[in-house]
């Protein structure tokens, strides 16, 4: 089983992906595609007159203010990108079947009561928040899909037991649907080309990097989006899964090239 | 601008431009506060730090 | 097994159909819930500078004239609406699944390669549209869903062979899907106490419709959103549903209602 | 204005206002014909009505 992950930053070419997965699963490769929206979600918001606000915890994560207003323009950001995921797939003869963690309580997951944020040096709390952890992921409905010859396609949401949806970070959204498969690999595509002992150069490649210098790597080296992916790879690794590629989303073939070995190997 | 830990009842000092929602430490009992209404100030425990999670 | 079919249009009470729906199903009633979008389309489309323009054929159907950019918001609006039924019923601890005709394939059809549209009296093709027939339903999809406890919430898109998402009347999309599942009852539910014999009189609503008298009252009775429904009406009598009811969704219990004789039943 | 039926090669009286895409029956064949461009003015065999299915 190969759990891919796919964000919305702009510059990723969805019909590279699509065709590589097409041939993969073609080939008989069990695959779930796991995507993000940040990108379609800050412009649908900054035309809809709700720009994106976006806080730092004190402990130095960014993440989306996410209001009710924010979830609604998200929610239907990353439902047209699921949509168009599927409809390229399915155009190329995949059988494949959107949904998000809301749907059958595919990822369920508690809601934030309240976020802390810092300002210019002051911490406040944000209630109105619709973020949550991702504590289970309903494995059944997965292997349903997946044994009956389905590819899911899956957006970035999760649901409360109050069957509240919540905004959750796509990597580790992908994180915990690899360790619910047990999944030989999960693979996290992005906009570089990996992990880079120092970014931006890109001659700083990490190509293999033992889990036991995760911890590290994600306080000394990641920054911003990239610190989210190492704690997904933790995660996914803690919980079984085998490997997980921090692969080049811009690639031709970004599936199969990561697969053979390029880009940030954690094992 | 002053108000009262709901903790130990020791007064607190405030700066005048403290926001709504900030958190502001007692400097007896060390808990932390959250104001959590303005004219007047009103001072509460904080609630725990949850990790995070938003994309 | 009941298909309900709830418009997009304005003034429906979401809340008492979802909770009348959650009472239904704990009392072990199986029940799809067909949504439509109209309204939420239009407004959305208001909002980000694409307002909706209609289309009358020269047969005297008015519909969406429904270029790409017109779809991709058509199915933004749609998916918001499904995520707040689900996010609803879940709420009320119904196991509801939110997904389209696009997902799995669930409505197939065929995308017409053109609409004729007449603007003061003079027809014209229109091409870049995105609309569609309903063919088949993927049955084995549906009640791979019920018999494992999930009620779906389906959200009006079908799927053309090539993997194209297509716009599609809720009210057929429902027909189809009660068709599919030879469903005991459709029920229709709009902002109207049912078929009047002469709109907008209440007092002359049609309680009893034989199914023989359906072609004349289309013709001669139902204007606008009102032939599509007793088209779909009779689309699902054909294809074995056993009745088909018109029933008012701004009611207190609209479903519980319907099925205790209110509004236009046909059979 | 006017332009050839593309079926029988008839010349046909097209109004100034012609819209792009506007149905326009031969008067001489009786063939429905579709106005594919404009300046010039090029006709083809209009595309067969499909039944309405739209939301």
């Amino acid at each position: 089983m190969l759990v891919i992950k796919i964000g919305g930053a702009a510059g990723i070419d969805y019909s590279n992906l699509c065709n590589d997965i097409a041939q993969l699963a073609a080939q008989g490769q069990p695959i779930v595609l796991f995507h993000g929206g940040s990108d379609g979600a800050n412009t649908l918001g900054e035309q809809l007159g709700h720009p994106p606000r976006f806080i730092t915890s004190p402990s130095g994560h960014t993440s989306r203010q996410t209001d009710r207003r924010t979830l609604e323009i998200f929610m239907m950001a990353t439902a047209l990108l699921n949509r168009q995921l599927v409809e390229r797939l399915r155009g190329l003869g995949v059988n494949a079947f959107g949904l998000s963690g809301l749907d059958g309580g595919l990822l369920q997951g508690n809601r934030k009561t309240n976020v802390r944020a810092v300002e210019n040096g002051r911490v406040r709390v944000i209630r109105d928040d619709w973020t949550g952890s991702i504590d289970q992921v309903n494995r059944d409905l997965l292997q349903m899909l997946l044994s009956t010859g389905y590819l899911p396609v899956i957006a970035p949401l999760a649901v409360s037991a109050a069957g509240e949806p919540l905004n959750i970070d796509g990597d580790r959204g992908a994180a915990s649907v690899a360790a619910a498969l047990e999944a030989e690999t999960l693979l996290l595509l992005t906009n570089v080309s990996g992990l880079y002992r120092n970014f931006p150069d890109e001659s700083s490649l990490i190509e293999r990097l033992p889990r036991t210098e995760l911890t590290h790597a994600s306080e000394k080296l990641a920054q911003g989006r990239m610190k989210k992916k190492l704690l997904g790879a933790q995660t996914a690794l803690e919980a079984g899964v085998r490997r997980v590629i921090i692969g080049d989303g811009r690639s031709e073939q970004p599936v199969s090239a990561a697969l053979a070995g390029n880009g940030t190997i954690i094992e | 601008m002053s108000a009262q830990c709901p903790e130990c009842e020791g007064t607190i000092a405030l700066a005048a431009d403290i926001l709504d929602g900030e958190i502001v430490p007692c400097p007896d009992c060390g808990a932390e506060l959250e104001v959590v209404s303005l004219n007047p100030v009103v001072l509460e425990l904080a609630p725990e730090v949850e990790e995070d999670w938003g994309e």
